[in-house]
């Protein structure tokens, strides 16, 4: 980095998408890679602005498989680099990101949920959990960042590297056509000064000394011939990405030590969750609310050790129960009902969550 | 037919110039291709509340139908004067 | 109204509803509200109608979108049917004067809290320039909001039109009278 | 009711749903009446079958009376292809934008040349990738100012623009057929695309018009600038004209090979 | 169909590739588009080579997002139309699937699962199950068959079709690379004959009449301009698959009347499953065996109905905890330990279910 | 120990890791080897960063002395301009099949060569899937039979041979380099191998390299028909020799835009 | 041996094992049996040992491959390292006298009961032809396994090779001693 | 260098003919591009247990090499004799 794109603490009111290209920045990203789609676009728009001040790159592609692998062959040739996309993007994304998972390569991909499937519509969902989780001809060894405010996306897109170089998982920022368009304030600051130490990055390949000569060549590959060499590498994978859930795991609560209703929700949801909460107390119902900010891995010891006293849970989301299958996943073994208020492609406002609880418990 | 416009009518030269203000939208084109300038544009407000356009502002029409075939909306007819 | 307004904005594409939010949430920012605009966006954007969304409040802002307003703007015939399900039982509806009969049309009488015509687009060809119709609509909503200090609204002004004000210091004249007429239409309805 | 002045769209058109979705001044329009009236021209509006793209194009959805099918960004060729391998007595249409036909789709677009599939593909030109908001487009002059080229193509760096109806023409078959018109030769435009409809009927061979179209939304240009655009730096860039007819040979045609010296 | 390719009931020794072709053929197929992909490969040999004789098509396309897309376009067309794909092929078609998902287009998509993420092996996995069921950016409103057996694959084939074009939503039939490459028996028979009536396919284009004056235009499109139309699309598709679960769900069971451990397999896999039931209960334990055929929507009804008594739930899949994940999910409410036996990528025996059962249960 | 009479690898090669992976007699061998003198002739083994695709050509993942990347079926190349984009000091080789590059790479083939991508790709055309048993590629000449063509390839149902040298040097501007060389001449191929690395090493653009080659497993070949086949067969289709150097000037490149009629 | 036996061949790419256990499993099948055969395959293939599942059961086969063998049958030197994950406790090792060396070397000795040395390899050149060499092996499979009837065998032969047979006479003649010649070097062992 | 290979060494013609056996395919690929048809089967086995070649088939090598520059295996080595 020549000039430290943020020198000081500076509070803005600015749109997310452009939040998200300072997080970049201010994590030394080195290049993007990206192919147009809505609405992740002002995040190219952006960053195409800012390359030539702050002396990054920019490569244009010519598809979402391209970006992927572009990035793929960023990360490979140690930089920092990351792609950013949605929807039918993000599902083309994911053969890139299937090699990443497998090569353990620290990609970083900004995903700006739209509605679904197909094409949908350009503004907004929560539809591209699964997808992102899990996507693939894989086993999901992923890290997904779900934000809620663009004060998280400057913080998670940081933390998104840092993470990525740290363990090696493909790592997503997960955001929505929401957080992309609005305009709200944040404060962007330079991470080191806030004790944040940005991880370095790695050469994979190009390293230096002639290979076979000075040194072993790197040989790099993702297919093997024998069904016992695949299963070693991915259990290999499996056992570190367990070791490390702990260290990686992040969730936020609110009133939950009472709560007899847990609402559960993620990403920019979450807030129209939190603010059903007073309204419910208001109202005499004791209700608490849980977000998993990572939704890969889960944060579940947190959450199975605080529905013990809970008679009912709500998960809302904008998608058809992607979130809801994951709380019941990570709360098998619990009888409490789970009822969900799905709103596939649909924004969800603290006030109808509040009369989904208030009818669905007949309170 | 199940779609009516409804056309404003302009005699101009050779060419009899209907415009459907329900699909003008007031981009230009037609204004910038005729080859006599006649076209200009008018106080009535089309589809997306911006002006249409007029005959009349220039010379003669010559009723060639560059405006009628340029329009993008088809919302230009120009019917030619039975001679 | 208290300290917590929820504004939607409605108009044609060349009407500058998008800039009205982005000045307005600006300003509430500014003079240290919380704050959320973001616009409507579609893939038939280009001959659709432009809704805008503001939220502004001195607690943190919930969601980014909502359905019942507290105030509409809808400033062309085509909003006017567009805002429908963000009119509540309180929502001020405020629009144009010249398209006082699609009102009555679409909504009746809503009754004299609830509904504010105004002789914005008159006004502008009349007294200032067609050009400023939006920042005369800014004042009024300054005005019926009661929220924002002209001052810091003009401030936010200046940030985003204080180049052109540079280039030419009529347009600053101009803009501002508009907005003083605005916010004379406005104010206290 | 008196039969009153109706606006003269081709008949394939739906009056219904006009006006249209796009944008004033915006070239899809024109490229739309072309097709139409080659469409009416060849009377098959009953056997039309009509693709669009995502881009712009998708605002053609319910565009003519046609049965159409909106596909995904780059795949409309396939789907076609699907189509008129099981439906050969339909003529299909594939319409999409530079975007969609020179990048996400270029495999497409290729394979399909080089099958000689019987599609009829119309690329709408307008050097940018409008719908997401004027992107850098394969077909981007050199120096111009799109939101990715903040400061203008810079073709070191980026290449220079995609000639797609050149591209097509170097693989094509014999029976192909491959042209460039613009939005300002609309007459031209609607020959060229009746002849790539035809040469599909016939049988020939993979049809291909590119058509040079306005964007006054993205270019942010008033009428006579987008005239001056599309005629001054846009038609001195690609060429207007027939690339390929079905009757014309083709290099690199060779006699088929009876052994190949392999299998038995 | 001009000519019947099955005439009467015939007993054959055949690969299973070899088997989805007879099964195609007897569902009446028209037309198979692919792309080259091991383990999938002889599916288009054999068809390439019967295409001329039933006077059917075959097209190879340039990549799966072709074959895909190509494929609905068969289908709009009112075709019969199929392809097959497996691992990074099965990871490209999701783009298309995710159009037929949200256009109700009745695909049918024959997945040879092999070794993943990435290119993985070519072998033999169960590491598609994610994919194939919840792919792309949607809900998964899909219907998903895994067979254990080349009897299955011919049957399950005919069934995709019927199931296909009576439902209209994205029809699979989950297969392996074991089962692919393997030669066993199989009886192949004409479905008529066995009282199994093929569904009629229907043009959603080029239907008869002139558009917009013999009747309305087919206007088919899968973008919408506002979150609330796609919103009542995915509703009433939702709405849809909920109702139909019921005719859908298929399972099997084996000596699940007195079982208190309860091994739940899928696909290839049941059959080691089962088989190990017997040696267990040779040696005093009582196991059983539960078998989902239709992974989505997933028997949950009957699951659960059977659980009551179980003490242990075994989970065996040649994946990281894929089927796990959809056990939990569907006995959410139950604390029954369930503990897998996951091996990505590997075959799993008989003798290595029995091992780990008695090795876990410490009996 | 005695130092004896050792085999003549190109000594970018890795001993250790032979004999390499490829079956009796596959051409990909002989291409190897003209890659390797290549290198070796530059100097640049310290430098030159190895991609290979999803085929037989993924036999050559440890085959050199060369940090090597094992790519998906296809995308070699943007990987590698992946790499490039952000370490221009290194040199990029990319090792693909015909189908990885004609078929389901080929957006990229096209996008590259129009982007002028500093990389250097060879394509190895041995007229099928080799990997996958012997599939149809876009590369099969007409009437040869296949797994897919099992009656041999029907041009008028699934076209004609693809031309890649031809394809490319149809769109790469001014510094490409393009050329078709054979197993058959295995130092001309070597030069041109050669002069695409070089093209890269300074900067003018993509070079392009098609080799003929030979894969006598899947056409059942005694080594008498493997070479009639690419003499007789092969080279009549695929013309050898160079189609682009970088000196030449091209057709359809025109004055830079200086005003786009665009923006302000 | 019991009416349940698993096999694995293993062998060069020219040695035929794919089709010794073709035949094998078929003839299985057309005698009644439950049969399953599996080849190995992977993306390594041309130049790796080939390899050879066949199960063959009087009730339905469960799994396609199986760990450990009843008989291992490996043709060439380097297949006798590639089957060790597939010899059990009770496994008959069968090999080419050729590759003596390299058993003794990898397992030392196994048992008189758990190894079978042929000398298919001479025998093949010696007394029929090099090119029927599987077809002993096949022989000596058959014996070796006592389950099939060896007419059964014969049958499953004429299906895969009756039309060449038809074009040359002398070929049926020199399969058919062959396949004796194995099935008595098999037999009783 | 950690990998040697052992070489089978005949003299015929210009050529001093090495031939790697652990490298050695059997394919035949030199055999046919040798200009005096000099290399045939030899006794001995290669890698895949397929027969390897040898010079001394035909009439003199000229040391063209071309055997050695065609084998994908690099299973030849040609040195000339010092004349
Ligand atoms: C897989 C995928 N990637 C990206 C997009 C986003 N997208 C929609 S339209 C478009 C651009 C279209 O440009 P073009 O094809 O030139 O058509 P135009 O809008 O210019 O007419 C893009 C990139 C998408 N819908 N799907
Ligand atoms: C996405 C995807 N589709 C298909 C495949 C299967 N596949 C592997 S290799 C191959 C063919 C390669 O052919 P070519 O590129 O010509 O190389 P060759 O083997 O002939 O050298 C295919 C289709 C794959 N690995 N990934
Ligand atoms: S018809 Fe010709 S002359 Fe008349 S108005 Fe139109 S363009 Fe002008
Ligand atoms: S071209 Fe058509 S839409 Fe544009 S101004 Fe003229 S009449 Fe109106
Ligand atoms: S954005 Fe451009 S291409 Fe799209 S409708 Fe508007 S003018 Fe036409
Ligand atoms: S299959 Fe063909 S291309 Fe592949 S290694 Fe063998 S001979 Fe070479
Ligand atoms: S070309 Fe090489 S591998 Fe082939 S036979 Fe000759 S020496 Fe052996
Ligand atoms: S060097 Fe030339 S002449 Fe000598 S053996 Fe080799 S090919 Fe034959
Ligand atoms: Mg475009
Ligand atoms: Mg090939």
């Amino acid at each position: 980095m020549d000039i430290k794109p943020i020198q000081d603490e500076k509070r803005a009111f600015m749109t997310g998408n452009e939040v998200i290209v300072w997080g970049a920045l201010a994590a030394g990203a080195d290049i993007m890679y990206g192919y147009p789609i809505t609405p992740q676009n002002e995040i190219m728009h952006y960053w195409t602005r800012l390359v030539p001040k702050y002396k990054k790159d920019f490569l244009q592609t010519e598809d979402e498989i391209s970006a992927g692998f572009t990035t793929v062959g960023g990360v490979l040739a140690g930089k920092r680099a990351f792609t950013a996309t949605a929807g039918p993007g993000n599902v083309l994304m994911q053969e890139a990101l299937s090699m990443a998972e497998m090569m353990r390569l620290p990609t970083v991909v900004i995903v700006t949920q739209r509605g679904g499937p197909s094409t949908g519509t350009v503004i907004y969902s929560q539809q591209e959990v699964n997808l992102t989780c899990f996507g693939g001809n894989g086993e999901g060894l992923r890290i997904v960042y779900s934000t809620s405010s663009h004060q998280e996306l400057f913080n998670y897109t940081i933390k998104a590297f840092n993470t990525a170089w740290k363990y090696r998982f493909p790592t997503f920022v997960l955001s929505d056509g929401y957080q992309s368009k609005m305009r709200e304030p944040v404060t962007i600051y330079d991470p080191e000064e806030k004790g944040i130490t940005i991880e370095p990055t790695e050469s994979l390949l190009g390293l230096p000394g002639t290979p076979g000569v000075e040194r072993d060549p790197a040989h790099l590959r993702n297919t093997y011939n024998l069904e016992d060499e695949l299963y070693n590498v991915v259990k290999s994978s499996v056992k570190e990405y367990n070791s490390i859930i702990s260290k990686i795991v992040e969730y936020d609560t609110y009133a939950v030590e009472d709560a007899k209703v847990l609402i559960i929700a993620h990403g920019v949801v979450s807030r129209a969750a939190k603010a059903a909460i007073s309204s419910l107390r208001e109202k005499g119902i004791k209700a608490g609310y849980f977000r998993p900010i990572t939704l890969r891995p889960f944060p579940d010891e947190a959450l199975r050790s605080l529905v013990d006293n809970v008679d009912h849970i709500v998960v809302a989301e904008s998608a058809y129960g992607q979130l809801e299958n994951i709380v019941k996943n990570n709360l098998y073994g619990f009888n409490i009902p789970i009822i969900g208020y799905l709103r596939p492609g649909m924004g969800i406002t603290p006030e109808e969550i509040t009369d989904f609880v208030k009818a669905e418990l007949s309170l | 037919m199940a779609t009516v416009f409804k056309a404003i009518t302009t005699e101009d030269g050779k060419g009899i110039f209907h415009l459907f203000p329900a699909l003008c939208k007031g981009c230009g084109l037609c204004i910038e291709k005729c080859p006599v300038d006649t076209i200009g544009w008018a106080k009535q407000l089309g589809v997306f509340g911006t002006p249409v356009v007029e005959s009349g502002h220039g010379k003669p029409c010559i009723a060639c139908k560059k405006c009628e075939l340029v329009c993008p909306d088809s919302a230009i007819w120009i019917e030619k004067k039975e001679e | 109204m208290g300290q917590n307004i929820k504004i939607v904005l409605a108009g044609e594409g060349g009407q500058g509803v998008q800039s009205i939010a982005e000045i307005i949430s600006e300003a509430a920012y500014n003079s240290g509200f919380q704050s959320l605009y973001i616009p409507n966006f579609g893939v038939e954007q280009r001959g659709g109608v432009s809704v805008a969304f503001v939220q502004i409040s001195d607690q943190s802002v919930d969601a980014p979108k909502f359905i019942i307003a507290d105030i509409v703007i809808a400033l062309s015939r085509r909003a006017i049917e567009r805002v429908k399900p963000y009119i509540g039982e309180k929502t001020l509806l405020v629009y144009d004067s010249s398209v006082d009969d699609e009102v009555e049309k679409i909504y009746g009488k809503l009754g004299e809290n609830r509904q504010l015509s105004i002789p914005a687009l008159e006004m502008a060809q009349k007294e200032v320039h067609p050009r400023v119709f939006n920042i005369i609509i800014l004042g009024v909503v300054v005005g019926v909001a009661e929220l924002l200090e002209k001052k810091d609204v003009e401030q936010a002004l200046e940030r985003r039109l204080g180049h052109k004000f540079a280039q030419d210091s009529s347009l600053k004249n101009l803009n501002y009278r508009a907005l003083e007429l605005g916010y004379q239409l406005g104010q206290g309805k | 009711m008196e039969v009153t002045a109706q606006p003269q769209m081709p008949k394939v058109w739906r009056a219904e749903t006009k006006p249209h979705k796009f944008c004033p001044g915006c070239g899809h329009g024109i490229v739309l009446k072309a097709l139409g009236k080659a469409i009416d021209e060849l009377n098959i509006q009953h056997n039309t079958i009509f693709g669009c793209d995502i881009g712009c194009s998708l605002l053609t959805w319910d565009f003519f009376n046609l049965d159409t099918i909106q596909t995904h960004h780059g795949r409309t060729i396939p789907v076609l292809v699907g189509i008129k391998r099981v439906r050969p007595e339909l003529v299909v249409v594939s319409y999409m934008g530079d975007g969609g036909a020179y990048a996400i789709g270029a495999q497409h677009l290729v394979s399909s040349a080089n099958r000689n599939e019987l599609v009829t593909v119309i690329v709408v030109n307008n050097t940018q990738y409008a719908m997401t908001g004027g992107q850098m487009a394969p077909t981007t002059l050199p120096g111009q100012k799109t939101e990715t080229s903040p400061y203008g193509r810079d073709i070191k760096l980026t290449g220079k623009p995609m000639l797609g109806p050149e591209l097509v023409a170097s693989i094509a078959p014999e029976g192909a057929y491959v042209a460039r018109g613009t939005v300002s030769n609309v007459m031209q435009l609607k020959n060229f695309i009746k002849k790539g409809l035809e040469n599909q009927i016939k049988g020939n061979g993979f049809s291909f018009i590119e058509a040079l179209s306005a964007c006054p939304t993205n270019w942010r240009t008033n009428a006579a600038e987008t005239w001056s655009f599309i005629e001054n730096e846009m038609s001195e860039y690609f060429p207007i004209g027939e690339l390929r007819t079905p009757d014309e040979k083709k290099v690199g045609e060779k006699r088929k090979v009876t052994s190949n010296g392999a299998k038995h």
